[in-house]
């Protein structure tokens, strides 16, 4: 009736297009199609929204049997709903920003086409994603951006860094996905069924244990996705990719389908309250934990990166509080705000012709303005300042925590104070102060300007614009009321302006305190700075143990040594027989004789004298 | 062995067992002779000596049923041997013309 | 004479014509080859085309007296279990031969030969309906493909053979004990009539000659399989054989025991398959993970692949021993998909061999650059192989893994692990391979796809997206033959239990 | 007298037999082999069979043994030599022969003790006439077929010591 | 005393193939004088056409089957079947050997006239149903045997080859010779029947019966080559010529084999549980020694050898199955076993030149790419000698472990299947050498076949095949003449 295959079909054309002759196309067709078909899929979502109430009905549409092997029976299916329709929006709309962007980011690089391929089918994985109407379509746009994410971090495959920034964003969401599709397995034993109609309709009557056991199984699918702790680890990596990619696929869509699952599965949720305190601490813990580590980075993107890990925590917070809309909300808005962020550290890196620490810049005001005016934009909504699109969210998820836990806000609101200083300290060191690069620093074209000044838009009255808990009234639980709630909303104000206000100080007024606060920290900032050696944790712990203990012990010890040293030990010992026979079979003739007269008494004795006893 | 018994042996002549005990030693003997023996042709004497042995054997047995046939097989027995003298003794005769030795534990060229 | 025999004769035939084609017109054997193998595909697909779903037992039946005493028949029919089996056979015969153009000169009319033979065996092992014939020609597979090894393979290919032809024939004696057995309790070595005796209670077998009889059984296929630890004779097969040789092997003579298992042992030996089951399963998913951690260490492309065989064919074996339905649907479905992922990345490997000559990893790096569409369609194998969703091998993974968790969720947890493996293998491979700099020596090295190369490539791909997106071709009549077996051998319970669970839901 | 004769042939047969063992020189064996052969001889007639022992010494001690010693003198054989071994035959060979007797003289005492009592004269049926009336009627055919026997010895002969193969 | 020396003609009928074979021997001696130098091939040719002759004979008497001299012979099915195969293999083994003669230079008349004379004592053997006639068959066959063991008398090899092979011989000739004396004791008589019949006698205890049937066995344990009195075959097989050791490990051994089934299925059937355990262990034993003795040769007719001993244990489970069908199994292996030693011997004979200098296995390196046809002709033997389907070895085989099974010797039927893998590995070990190793210089040097050697190829590889893939007339054949008259 909508054709909603409609919407994931465009972007999969273009891929199509630009995948198998793109090489031959001229760069305008390649522009067109690709940027075309996302545009063409954002109308057929308006168009959609508007024909059927926004979602208010959910749609449904049963395109083909899958996968069907006795009761297993898992079809095509797409559902449209309120929750749905914000995703769509989001993702198309933002796609189709940055699809532009990235046509004025990209125009000299090799492997053009290639890239707006991989993006294209980014579109189309990660639309199949929202639109799926059971788990198992979900999980193949789950697997489909993963995939497409791997591609486009690798990118540039001739650097190394590069690639194994890719394989290890793949396998450590490879490890989440792993929990996921075990939540898949429980569920259908439980259910059996995924589709999410029949799932959220039973779910009520199962027993908390199992529904926890989903839940807690869904959450580690989550947090590799969504770059919670302790699964966070590939998405600073990340960033080796192209700087679209950063905003569209590691800020804006991909890593928020995490968030999106979990209130998707707000019914399962609900009914297993451990869970949820789950969600919400691990939602917590990485906010707190990646605003630190945000506060000492000098590559523009890293700063960033943490701060997406950061704000992705704050969404996690807000689910695990059952403030689900509110971390909807945030997830809508942090993709605009922290779109423009990438987009615009994208124009800043272009402007300084490929550089990407902070110390290497500086002053940019004077060469790149309209650049620094949509991310002053972006970091206003960050930090929360009043009225811009983060604030709205960002208060209502402090509020419901709050409700939920006093210390939580607490730890929520000193989260928001790092996460406006660190935002405002790259600001301060990018804009501010002389231009520390090499070469002439320029402004970016229009082509890409034009995006960014429609998200700094949505970045300032996002958050007026949508709102994003009345639309989805009715889905979720409401929240109960909080009181003082203004004075809540004045403590997180503060808060961001304070960090405002520090960075100021700290790298304007007097930019001597940093080394000296830095040299006071000594080991605890060392620590901080690397990341609190995490990835080295993890290699250590994990990943060399297991290679070397593969090849030493599995390879060279089971394999080669005992299997294989059995059948050769077998083959070797047969060998050792036909040994013992040479021997016996001297040659001499007497010995043979000795030999038949043997065997003559042993069988004399054996049925004569044998048989003679019995 | 009592007086009576041995009285009645007389009387009736051997037992038969007698002359099956005997082949058995001289059976046993020529298989011993087989193995201890170096020469070739003491060898092949012994071999002889198992054959008469069992010869023995048939006849007493004739003589227990009372039927000629054990006479015959014995006969043919004979022939074999005789036969077998023939063509073993022109074997050992190669062997000694190329190898110059009659001693049974070198011809163990063929082993293993 | 009917389609079916027709498609076991042919390769036969070609065979012998083969060997008549005197030695020097070596091309022509080829063009020969290859031509016999496609018509027999094209034959093949007429039994898709006359397989009539929902009919009861086997079709395209041929039963005729071959040696009068004892009674061996020459009897074929087709199911819903070994349909794809077959056509997989034809369909991989002729990539094989197309794919050993050029690399094979030395021998070529005894290798193309061969080639057909041991198709003719193949097809012959998924038709026989009567356990001599399958047996006769589970030997006769292993001849070819020994002979393939043996005389084209590389370096170690003696070892490689002889270990090989060892281990098979270690096990399919066992299985010949065990079929005489059956025989004599039976009196016919007819299969169906044996499990018709089977069920209406002729044959009592005692509690130790049932777990004996299946564990020869068993032993047979687990080798061939192959299941830990029994799979040491693999990656030595694998690295040695010619391309057209690992392709065959891992595509479709692996498939010969896991093909045994759901046809003989299940059906046969019901309470032995239940009571042994937990070993076995722990031993599969010992497989899955074991296979997917040598995998990760191995220098060799080949050996890397063949390591990742084992992984997943404890998949395979796994889904077998849920006795659920979505776990045998599963594990048929996934012997397919294996047979087509495996076979291209063999295939696409042995296109880089013959640019190379090296399988090791190391001496690669930047193939990317300079034949990027080689790498895409390795891409597209890698990430088949390794189960991304819209790709083929997920549907069957899924469906195993679904029925270990009905069956037994700590199996589902465990198994899941080579999930997770099977991409760290894949991607560091492919990664070390294509990606990064290109090196001069590789670059002179590495021209694109050849047309011959596409030609052998592109039907492969299609069929991992296909399968991958439209499982509905092909499940259905194996769902119907499997359902049947987990019948036959009373093993539905976790199946009714599935039901009693959505009559629950359907009644909400 | 049958004891008598029976004990003293018997015991002559052991001594010469063990001694064609314990000779060291083929021909001492060889002449003890005779003796053996003749005190079997008369034995068979204690056990009346005419024809064999006449038989025995005419084929047997006679022709048989003259092609030995004829062998042994023409090959010159002298004090056998003790170059190589066997240590089976070292090990096992006393011990076998020592089971063997056992063995066999057990059997023999056990399962035919009652056997009868041989006396000359008891059977008459080895005569000469009764053999021939058997090898020409019943026994036919092994006495033609051992003409081949003796054809296949004389080719024997033949092959094996004739000159030179040409 | 009435006498009747004149035997009846359907006597002489049933009689017929010896006296076909034992008349050419004769004739070829005649002829020798005349002919010997000009046509050295001739005794070849007339000998092939005396064994042709006698395969009528054989079936001739088969059409009117009955008892002969006074039941001294019996022909029935189970005596053609062997006398066919014996005659089939002596003429395989004169194609195989006219190559061999004519390399050596050694072509005569009394060659062809001994294996003339070997196979009349054979087919005398097959069709005895009296120990006197069995015995005196079985001193024909082995005499002449012994002779051509060490037919090249210049030969060393050759010499020790038949001085082993005398000695030994006639050592276990003793004891099987005892064993008929003992047998004689108990029953009075020496016919096969009226032993069985004797045998139930009151009075007869089983030790008894296994005192005379231990003896026996030592004789013919000795002339299957089975253990523990195997040892002899190694060293014999080696040094004979290698058309001789063809034919000594096949048509010798097939008869001694008919022999121990008629004498155990018919005169000691009844006493089966005695000796039932120790056929048993002995196959066990010769399979194992045979093929773990087999591994480390590298002398090909040594190798073959212990083959030769590992199939006389298969071969003895058929016994041990002691049933109609187990005979049949055993009769149908013989002749499968007997078709692809001789085309194994027969290709050795091919590669190893004048005075067997190239007798290894390695020196069979690279035969298929200089003679593919030879090649693949060995190929099927080894084939079948490891029993792969479509082959006769398969069969026979399978046939023997089914008896087997039938019988319930479930342990000796799965250690035997194993110990036939084993096996694989050292027919494997030729395979490789031919086809997976480069040219060496002997098969560089190789000459092409001779037409005589062809057909001692060619023709057992058809009948392999025919074996393998349509056994049923054979075996249909050997399970009808199963049954003996007891």
């Amino acid at each position: 009736m909508y054709k909603l295959w409609l919407i994931p079909a465009l972007p999969f054309i273009g891929f199509l297009i630009n995948g198998i002759i793109g090489r031959k196309l001229p760069k305008a067709v390649t522009n067109l199609v690709a940027v075309g078909s996302v545009v063409l899929a954002f109308l057929w979502v308006l168009f959609v929204g508007n024909q059927s109430n926004w979602g208010a009905t959910p749609l449904h549409a049963h395109y083909f049997t899958w996968i069907k092997s006795g009761a297993v029976n898992v079809g095509w299916d797409y559902w449209v709903d309120k929750l749905t329709m914000i995703m769509l929006m989001v993702v198309t709309g933002i796609g189709s920003l940055i699809h532009i962007y990235a046509t004025g980011y990209m125009e000299h690089e090799e492997g053009y086409y290639r890239f707006f391929a991989y993006l294209n089918l980014f579109m189309f994985f990660m639309l199949n994603l929202v639109l799926a109407g059971n788990y198992l379509i979900l999980f193949v746009g789950w697997e489909g951006v993963g995939l497409c994410s791997y591609l486009l971090i690798g990118f540039y495959f001739v650097k190394k860094s590069a690639t194994t920034a890719g394989n290890k964003a793949f396998i450590v969401n490879r490890i989440g996905d792993f929990g996921f599709s075990l939540a898949m397995f429980l569920m259908f034993t439980t259910f059996g069924s995924l589709n999410f109609a029949k799932v959220f309709a039973a779910a009520p009557g199962k027993p908390e244990g199992i529904l926890t056991a989903i839940a807690f199984l869904m959450l580690l699918g989550a947090t590799g996705k969504s770059a919670q702790i302790p699964l966070y680890v590939w998405l600073p990596d990340a960033m080796e990719g192209p700087t679209p990619v950063s905003a569209l696929i590691h800020a804006a869509t991909m890593v928020t389908a995490g968030v999106y699952m979990c209130s998707r599965s707000s019914v399962i949720f609900l009914h297993a309250p451990m869970a949820m305190e789950a969600v919400a601490l691990v939602g917590l813990a990485t906010a707190v934990f990646a605003a630190t580590i945000g506060l000492t980075q000098y590559d523009i993107k890293k700063v960033f990166a943490y701060s997406t890990v950061s704000q992705l925590g704050y969404m996690f917070l807000g689910v695990g509080v059952g403030a689900f809309s509110a971390g909807v909300w945030h997830l809508m808005t942090h993709a605009f705000f922290k779109a423009l962020l990438f987009l615009g550290a994208g124009s800043v890196i272009h402007a300084c012709h490929g550089e990407q620490d902070m110390r290497h810049m500086g002053g940019l005001r004077k060469y790149a303005p309209k650049t620094m005016a949509v991310l002053a934009c972006a970091s206003l909504a960050i930090a929360g300042f009043p009225g811009t699109s983060g604030f709205f969210s960002k208060d209502a998820i402090l509020t419901a925590a709050y409700g939920h836990a006093p210390w939580m806000f607490w730890v929520g609101v000193v989260t928001a104070g790092m996460t406006a200083f660190y935002v405002w300290r790259a600001f301060w060191m990018t804009f501010w102060g002389e231009y520390k690069g090499h070469g002439h620093p320029h402004e970016s074209p229009w082509s890409m300007l034009g995006p960014l000044v429609v998200l700094a838009i949505l970045s300032l009255f996002g958050g007026v614009l949508f709102n994003v808990p009345k639309i989805l009234e009715g889905m979720f639980p409401p929240l109960h009321e909080v009181e003082g709630e203004g004075m809540l909303m004045g403590i997180s104000i503060a808060a961001g302006l304070l960090g405002i206000a520090l960075s100021y100080y700290m790298y304007v007024v007097n930019t001597e305190l940093p080394a000296k606060i830095t040299a006071a920290l000594g080991g605890l900032y060392r620590l901080v700075y690397d990341k609190y050696r995490v990835d080295e944790a993890y290699d250590a712990a994990v990943v060399t143990p297991l290679i070397e203990g593969s090849k030493a012990v599995l390879w060279h010890g089971v394999d080669q040594g005992v299997i294989d040293g059995a059948v050769n030990g077998v083959g070797y010992q047969a060998r050792g027989i036909g040994g013992i026979l040479k021997l016996i079979q001297s040659g001499n003739i007497r010995s043979y004789a000795t030999w038949i007269a043997v065997g003559a008494v042993a069988l004399l004795l054996a049925l004569g004298a044998g048989g003679g006893v019995k | 062995m009592d007086p009576s018994q041995a009285l009645e042996m007389l009387k009736n002549g051997v037992p038969t067992s007698w002359y099956l005990t005997l082949s058995a030693l001289l059976f046993s003997i020529g298989v011993a002779g087989f193995m201890i023996r170096r020469n070739i042709i003491t060898v092949f004497m012994c071999i002889e000596l198992m054959l008469n042995a069992v010869n023995l054997s048939f006849i007493a047995f004739a003589h227990q049923h009372k039927q000629v046939s054990g006479h015959l097989f014995t006969f043919f027995v004979m022939v074999v041997a005789a036969a077998e003298a023939a063509v073993g003794l022109a074997i050992i005769l190669t062997v000694f013309k190329n190898r110059s030795t009659l001693n049974i534990d070198e011809i163990n060229t063929l082993k293993n | 004479m009917n389609m079916l025999d027709l498609v076991i004769a042919l390769p036969a035939i070609g065979f012998l014509i083969a060997l008549l084609i005197p030695r020097a017109m070596d091309n022509f054997i080829r063009l020969f080859a290859l031509g016999f193998s496609l018509l027999t595909f094209v034959v093949s697909l007429t039994l898709v085309m006359g397989f009539q779903q929902g009919a009861a037992g086997q079709q395209f039946v041929t039963n005729v007296v071959w040696i009068q005493n004892p009674e061996i028949h020459y009897h074929v029919g087709i199911d819903g279990l070994s349909l794809w089996l077959i056509i997989l056979s034809t369909f991989l015969t002729p990539i094989a031969i197309l794919l050993s153009w050029n690399a094979i000169q030395d021998r070529a009319k005894e290798y193309f030969a061969f080639l057909l033979l041991l198709e003719f065996g193949l097809v012959g092992v998924f038709a026989a309906w009567d356990l001599f014939l399958f047996y006769v020609f589970w030997e006769v597979v292993l001849v070819p493909m020994y002979f393939l090894i043996g005389i084209w393979g590389h370096d170690r290919r003696i070892y490689a053979a002889v270990k090989f032809f060892l281990y098979t024939m270690a096990g399919s004696v066992l299985m010949l004990a065990a079929i005489i057995f059956l025989y004599t309790q039976a009196g016919t070595f007819d299969y169906a009539s044996i499990l018709d005796q089977f069920s209406t209670g002729k044959i009592v077998l005692t509690h130790l000659q049932e777990t004996l009889l299946f564990l020869a059984f068993f032993l047979a296929f687990a080798i061939k399989v192959p299941l830990f630890p029994l799979h040491t004779w693999l990656p030595d097969a694998h690295v040695e054989a010619p391309t057209a040789g690992s392709l065959m092997l891992a595509s479709v003579m692996l498939k010969m025991g896991t093909y045994g298992l759901v046809r003989f042992c299940l059906p046969m030996f019901p309470t032995a398959a239940r009571e042994n089951a937990p070993w076995i399963v722990i031993l599969a998913i010992i497989g899955i993970v074991y296979g997917a951690l040598v995998a990760m260490v191995q220098p060799n492309m080949k050996k890397l692949v063949a390591y990742s065989s084992v992984s997943h064919l404890g998949f395979v074996v796994l889904g077998i021993f849920t006795f659920t339905q979505a776990g045998l649907d599963g594990a048929v479905y996934q012997m397919l998909n294996h047979g087509i992922s495996t076979g291209a990345l063999f295939l696409l490997v042995g296109f880089l061999y013959e640019r190379r000559h090296s399988l090791e990893i190391s001496s690669y790096g930047g193939v990317a650059t300079a034949a990027p569409w080689l790498s895409i369609l390795f891409l597209i194998t890698t990430l088949a192989s390794i189960g991304l969703p819209t790709l083929n091998n997920f549907v069957g993974e899924f469906l195993v893994l679904q029925g270990a968790a009905q069956a037994n969720f700590t199996w589902a947890v465990f198994a899941s692990l080579g999930v997770i493996l099977s991409a760290c293998y894949m991607l560091w491979m492919y990664q070390r391979v294509f990606f990064g700099e290109l090196s001069e020596e590789v670059k002179h090295h590495m021209p694109e796809l050849s047309l011959r190369e596409w030609a052998c490539a592109v039907p492969l791909i299609f069929m991992m997206l296909w399968m991958g997106m439209y499982s509905q071709s092909f499940i259905p009549i194996v769902s119907e033959q499997n359902a049947k077996i987990l019948h036959q051998g009373k093993m539905s319970s976790p199946v009714r239990a599935m039901a009693a669970v959505q009559g629950v839901n359907n009644a909400r | 007298m049958d004891l008598f004769f029976f004990s003293l042939f018997a015991f002559i047969a052991l001594i010469c037999a063990v001694n064609v063992v314990l000779q060291k020189h083929p021909i001492s064996s060889a002449l003890s082999l005779v003796g053996v052969m003749g005190s079997l001889a008369v034995l068979y007639l204690l056990l009346g069979a005419e024809f064999v022992a006449m038989a025995q010494v005419i084929v047997y001690a006679g022709a048989v043994m003259v092609l030995f010693i004829f062998v042994i003198m023409l090959l010159n054989a002298g004090i056998e030599e003790h170059r190589g071994r066997s240590w089976i035959a070292k090990l096992l060979g006393f011990p076998a022969f020592v089971a063997l007797l056992g063995l066999l003289c057990w059997f023999v005492q056990r399962f035919f003790p009652n056997t009868g009592f041989v006396k000359f004269g008891d059977f008459t049926g080895g005569g000469a006439q009764e053999i021939g009336y058997a090898l020409f009627t019943e026994y036919l055919l092994p006495f033609e077929v051992t003409s081949v026997l003796i054809l296949i010895a004389i080719i024997g002969a033949i092959v094996l010591a004739r000159k030179e193969l040409d | 005393m009435p006498a009747n020396f004149a035997p009846s003609s359907s006597e002489l009928l049933r009689f017929s193939p010896e006296l076909i074979l034992s008349g050419a021997g004769t004739l070829l001696m005649i002829l020798d004088p005349f002919f010997g130098k000009k046509m050295p091939k001739l005794f070849g040719h007339l000998s092939i056409v005396a064994f042709i002759l006698a395969i009528f004979g054989a079936l001739a008497a088969n059409g009117d089957a009955g008892p002969a001299f006074s039941n001294l012979l019996i022909v029935d099915g189970f005596a053609t079947f062997f006398r066919i195969l014996v005659l089939v293999i002596g003429i395989l083994a004169v194609l195989a050997s006219y190559r061999y003669l004519d390399r050596e230079n050694s072509e005569t008349s009394e060659y062809h006239a001994l294996m003339l004379f070997s196979v009349a004592g054979q087919c005398l053997m097959v069709a005895s149903n009296d120990l006197i006639m069995i015995f005196i068959g079985l001193e024909i066959s082995s005499i002449a045997s012994y002779i051509l063991a060490g037919y090249l008398r210049d030969d060393k090899r050759n010499n020790e080859s038949a001085l082993k092979y005398f000695l030994l011989g006639s050592f276990a000739t003793g004891f099987f010779l005892y064993g008929i004396a003992i047998t004689y004791g108990i029953t009075a008589s020496t016919k096969l029947n009226v032993i069985a019949t004797a045998l139930n006698a009151p009075g007869v205890s089983l030790p008894m019966i296994g005192f005379a049937v231990a003896l026996m066995l030592v004789g013919l344990g000795f002339k299957i080559s089975g253990a523990p009195f195997q040892m002899w075959a190694p060293d014999v097989y080696q040094g004979a010529p290698a058309p001789v050791s063809a034919f000594m490990a096949t048509a010798p051994k097939a008869a001694a084999f008919a022999i121990l089934l008629r004498i155990f299925m018919t005169s000691f059937q009844q006493s089966a549980t005695l000796w039932e355990p120790f056929i048993w262990i002995s196959a066990l034993a010769s399979m194992t020694i045979g093929n773990f003795g087999a591994l480390t040769q590298t002398n090909l007719k040594r190798m073959l050898a212990y083959s030769s001993i590992a199939h006389a244990g298969y071969l003895l489970v058929a016994v041990a199955a002691r049933s109609e069908f187990g005979t049949a199994a055993a009769m149908f292996y013989l002749a499968a076993y007997a078709l692809m030693n001789i085309g194994a011997f027969g290709v050795i004979i091919h590669i190893s030149g004048k005075g067997e200098k190239h007798v290894q296995i390695s020196d069979l390196a690279g035969l298929a790419q200089k003679q593919p046809v030879t090649a693949a002709l060995l190929t099927v033997f080894l084939l079948s000698l490891i029993g792969v389907p479509l082959t006769g070895g398969f069969f026979g085989k399978f046939y023997i472990f089914h008896a087997a099974l039938k019988a319930n010797l479930v342990w000796l039927s799965v250690l035997g299947l194993l110990n036939s893998a084993v096996a694989a590995y050292y027919y494997l070990r030729l395979l490789v050498v031919m086809y997976m190793q480069e040219p060496g210089e002997v098969t560089n040097s190789l000459e092409p076949l001779t037409p005589g050697l062809s057909a001692a190829l060619v023709l057992p590889a058809i009948g392999t095949f025919f074996l393998g893939i349509l056994p049923g007339a054979v075996l249909t054949f050997a399970r009808s003449a199963a049954i003996f008259t007891r």
